[in-house]
């Protein structure tokens, strides 16, 4: 348990860490923190087996992080050095380890969803046991994408876990300026699959509906979709002002952030206190200050290099 | 004249075409209260209201489509799409209905809308937000593809686009958007699709581009003469209708051309402007008809991979060098 | 009442000859009949008011002809010549009537869906009180045009119905080899609008529900997605063997066909005996005669004129 | 040797590889009892069972991508879409997904998927079902694209496909599917991707096509030889990677060049063809560099403006004709 507590602590600080080297001009690009989305990665992937395989999003620092990612090669990635994950050459979205299962994170929004469809398909006639974990927001819930590949997943009865972060938001849009209905879980009724919701924000639910999922998937009942209520504390990208939203609401959802509520629980278990809790956090520090050093210091991809590997 | 900035010129188009006409909308995802991911439609939702400013839910088929449907039934839609990697998703609807309609179903069905994107590289958004796609729409019967260079000309070409009764494909380009330059104020300061602005003078070798090549070109044309090179640079405007006669003309005085294309070499629309020369204006060419273009590669994140991959200003420079001096 | 009927016999026939024309070879390209969907396409377009916007499938015919279509022009277009909807240009799947309304059949499975949205929106934008009915099959469904459109109309509160004409099979694919759950219209819940299921071989029963959804539509409600459920007698296009099927289940179904049916209903309220019965069914074999006749004496387009028209 | 129908070819491909490696399974609308649009899979689902010929609901963007997702967990997907023209809905997963992989995340990604589908005209099956829009999967770096002419090839590049471990769009031909011809019936015999094939040598003039056009091509060179003009036919067999090095001997050879193209004009391959000739060989040349192409409209369904439209035999010939007698 003070694992997941660990990795939700480098997952923020991580991602605070990315947002300030954008702002300050010393990554380029762009890049879109989880901030306040912790509990879903890390209790999504601490329910998976070793082989299963995670397909993850534009936002999806967190979700490598949590299944184990090295985050000095994800920061690397993100300063487009050539120690970086893919060398590189895909940037903050766009990293993956396939040793993991984590398939990478994706530039197009729902472009994933059949992908990790695939891969289940895969897992079921090769009868490899594997599971697959589609991580997708609230506005991808919207693709053609999501529909055509729940239904092939409820048809073919795929071991295959849909996990939906309703964060409230793609980008400006508020959910209800998006979706019609209050929960996108009941979106699941579509396609002969069970649809959960579940408080995205309190780690040990998620877990507990996700284990639910995943032995359903393995057992061969197949797909469940998971509808995760959060918050993303932070703006969509750099950049952002959040005008669409208030201060307010704002204020509201950090009385529920994750980080702080796993911690109580802890506490209240006894599983932590004042002094390993500081500890655990001086370690998470040093973790992310290493990916820093690790990036800032690795040399950039060299330009000969840029005509390789387009095909294998 | 004023100064204004890409983005300022193409939200004047709209504005004042919204104003002109009532049948004017927009659609597209975080147009509204965000403004676009560009800022492009920044301001315009407290103008014309949530009805004419129309967020939409991450449906790119679907409110493509919905245009689509929309323009055959008497309104004249502009939608966003965010990053022109996107329009992948929207190709159904611009292909075998947008462009179809007209040619099959005659004039009863018209389909004027225009769908704005935004192509290019140069920002480090990595491999799925820095295509150029333009190319494929080319090849496309039934739809015009227009790519301003300039300020002047994203005003009045996405203003022509508008009032164009067919489907638009308008692209726009990440690195232009800050450049400012001259734009007249004046309503009914149109710029037609299907010509082509020389925008510099020259005798010795043409350069044809479009979209931020176009600027580099310009830059690169400055650049060759100090070298005593006279460089005359083409900018296309719109790759459909193609304002071949221009090409022609230019290949006719200078007998050598060089075409400049951001997107990856093969099968680019630079192809087909050196088929054209080649049909047409073959003897009249004193040297091997070149293309530049980024190599056959997914554009990276990375500054460094970004940076030796894209054409510009001096590899333009280059290019145009060598093939004059031989 | 005895409209409707003639519309569908007139319907019946001409499917029937476009078939036989087809299997003689005397036409090309491919066709699709409606044989056994009469009442849908009668039912729907019996309750829509003069200018309001219709979109078709590949499965065309005998919706035109319900909405008021010349089944010369369409003949002629189906035999390729000038004088038909599209002067040859379109084939059987691509013809339209904007005066009518119809505003076309569509090779794209699914593709047609956005475009009745958006005619939907436009009306509501700018208030001129029609409304749009999108024809689609079973098969369609399963498209992420679907998905989107009805998003986007649930949202909006657009004035559109959507009829799923569900013929069981989607060329050779029987519904439930493609949808895991019993009945289309539930995929309605998603979008937080009404579904409806109706026996699509009532043309009473069509029309009832239609006239609910049309009202909804008129009011500013919102779209209702209407399921018919029906059946395709015919192969799928030509040459279609009907392999996929049994001989046992065409039996049943043709128990239940529509035209049968209304006839029924029609001598039981006394407004049809045999005499009238007949002279309506010679009216329709006429119609259906002097279309071929129409068609086969015109001339074919002219090849000069092939590039003309590619742009408005 | 056995003669057998393109079709047969392309199903013997299907059998022989399935049954060597039990990764390949086959995926697409109506491919099971139907045995799909054009027959095809036809007994392949006795053979092999529902779970490797695996019917799917209409939901071509879901299906590839889940063949991508597939072809990533280790399988070996052939995904059949019905008609070219549906491509459109694939359009994203193919480009934004299937084809960047490898390059962006390297060698832990392999994406070993076949896309078969059908393009061209001839059937009168109307403007949304005879498109040939491979040209735009040429513009896609990480894409392969495969395009046989005859039963031979299309049993032997289809395996090598299947085998190959990049993402292939693999374009057959409705007027091929009943063509016969000698295919060998050793499941060893595969035909590499990326050597065009020369089906004819002659001296004065150079065809150049694909699929159909191969086929209409090399009738016209026999046509051609009757007028002693001695025509030599290159069929690329696959435009990515593209056999640059057969087209140049060739145009050394013999000076000119006709490139046959069945899909519109502007935009298509045939324009790369073209630039790269004037990019390598331009010296070579004693003519212009001609391209023979539909015009820039939708196909028809009506059988006389079809044809009106299309390149044959007969247009190749006098093009050709024309191309030497200058
Ligand atoms: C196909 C596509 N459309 C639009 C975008 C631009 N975009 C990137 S993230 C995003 C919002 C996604 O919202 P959601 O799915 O809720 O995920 P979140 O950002 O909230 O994590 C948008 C619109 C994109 N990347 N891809
Ligand atoms: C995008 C697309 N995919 C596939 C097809 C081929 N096709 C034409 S009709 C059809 C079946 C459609 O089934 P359904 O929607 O149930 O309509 P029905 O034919 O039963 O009227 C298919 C697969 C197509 N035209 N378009
Ligand atoms: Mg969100
Ligand atoms: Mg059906």
């Amino acid at each position: 348990m003070r694992n997941w507590y660990r990795s939700m602590l480098v997952m923020r600080l991580f991602e605070e860490k990315v947002e300030k080297l954008f702002s300050d001009g010393v990554i380029r690009g762009t890049t879109h923190p989880a901030t306040g989305q912790e509990a879903v990665a890390v209790g999504v992937c601490s329910v998976l087996k070793k082989g299963d395989y995670i397909t993850s999003t534009h936002r999806g620092h967190g979700h490598f992080i949590a299944r184990g990612g090295d985050p000095r090669r994800i920061m690397a990635e993100i300063f487009g050095k050539v120690t970086g994950y893919s060398r590189g050459r895909g940037g903050s979205q766009f990293m993956a380890d396939y040793r993991l299962g984590f398939l990478g994170g994706n530039g197009i929004t729902g472009g994933s969803i059949p992908i990790a469809t695939g891969t289940a398909l895969s897992a079921k006639i090769k009868n490899t046991g594997k599971i697959a974990v589609c991580f997708f927001g609230d506005g991808a819930s919207n693709q053609g994408t999501f529909h055509e590949s729940l239904n092939l997943a409820g048809l073919w009865k795929l071991p295959v876990v849909y996990v939906c972060e309703n964060n409230l938001y793609a980008m400006s849009t508020h959910v209800d300026k998006a979706i019609p209905i209050p929960h996108i879980a009941d979106r699941a009724a579509s396609y002969g699959i069970p649809g959960v919701v579940v408080d995205g924000n309190d780690l040990l639910a998620v877990r507990e509906v996700m284990q639910a999922a995943c032995i359903r998937a393995r057992s061969g009942a197949g797909p469940t979709l998971v509808e995760c209520k959060t918050y993303r504390h932070s703006g969509h990208s750099r950049g952002d002002q959040r005008i669409y939203r208030s201060r307010e609401e704002e204020a509201l959802w950090l009385t529920r952030a994750p980080i702080r509520r796993f911690r109580a629980v802890l506490i209240k278990r006894g599983a932590l206190n004042q002094e390993n809790d500081r500890r655990l956090r001086r370690e998470a520090r040093a973790i992310v200050t290493e990916a820093v050093r690790f990036a800032k210091q690795s040399p950039d991809p060299d330009p000969a290099t840029l005509e390789e590997g387009v095909f294998a | 004249m004023r100064t204004i900035s890409y983005t300022e010129a193409l939200r004047e188009a709209l504005q004042e075409e919204m104003t002109i006409n009532p049948d004017v909308f927009l659609m597209g995802e975080d147009i509204g209260i965000y403004g676009g991911a560009f800022g492009v439609t920044r301001g315009l939702l407290d103008k014309f209201g949530a009805e004419r400013v129309r967020d939409t839910p991450i449906s790119e088929q679907g409110f493509v489509g919905a245009s689509i449907g929309a323009a055959l039934a008497g309104s004249r839609p502009v939608v966003e799409i965010m990053f022109m990697d996107f329009i992948t998703l929207a190709v159904d609807q611009m292909v075998n209905q947008a462009a179809k309609l007209h040619y099959v179903l005659g004039k009863q069905a018209r389909c004027p809308m225009v769908l704005r994107t935004v192509g290019g590289g140069g920002r480090c958004y990595g491999p799925t937000h820095s295509q150029s796609l333009e190319a494929w729409f080319t090849h496309v019967p039934g739809l015009k593809v227009v790519a301003p260079s300039t300020p002047a000309d994203a005003k009045g070409l996405l203003k022509a686009a508008i009032r164009d009764d067919n489907p638009v494909i308008f692209m726009e380009h990440k690195l232009l958007y800050g450049c400012r330059g001259e734009v007249s104020g004046d309503p009914d300061t149109v710029i037609p699709l299907g010509k082509a602005r020389i925008a510099r003078a020259g005798t010795d070798v043409t350069l044809i581009a479009w979209s931020w090549m176009s600027a580099e070109a310009g830059r690169a044309a400055e650049d060759l003469s100090t070298q005593g090179i006279s460089a005359e640079v083409i900018d296309l405007r719109s790759l459909i209708p193609l304002d071949i006669d221009t090409i022609i003309a230019s290949v006719k005085k200078t007998h050598r051309v060089l075409i400049v294309q951001e997107s990856c070499r093969t099968g680019g629309f630079g192809a087909e402007i050196s088929a054209r020369i080649s049909e047409t204006v073959f003897d009249y060419l004193d040297a091997p008809l070149l293309r530049l273009a980024t190599p056959d590669i997914p554009l990276s994140a990375s500054p460094s991979l970004e940076r030796a991959a894209m054409p510009d200003r001096s590899r333009i420079f280059e290019a145009a060098r060598k093939l004059v001096e031989g």
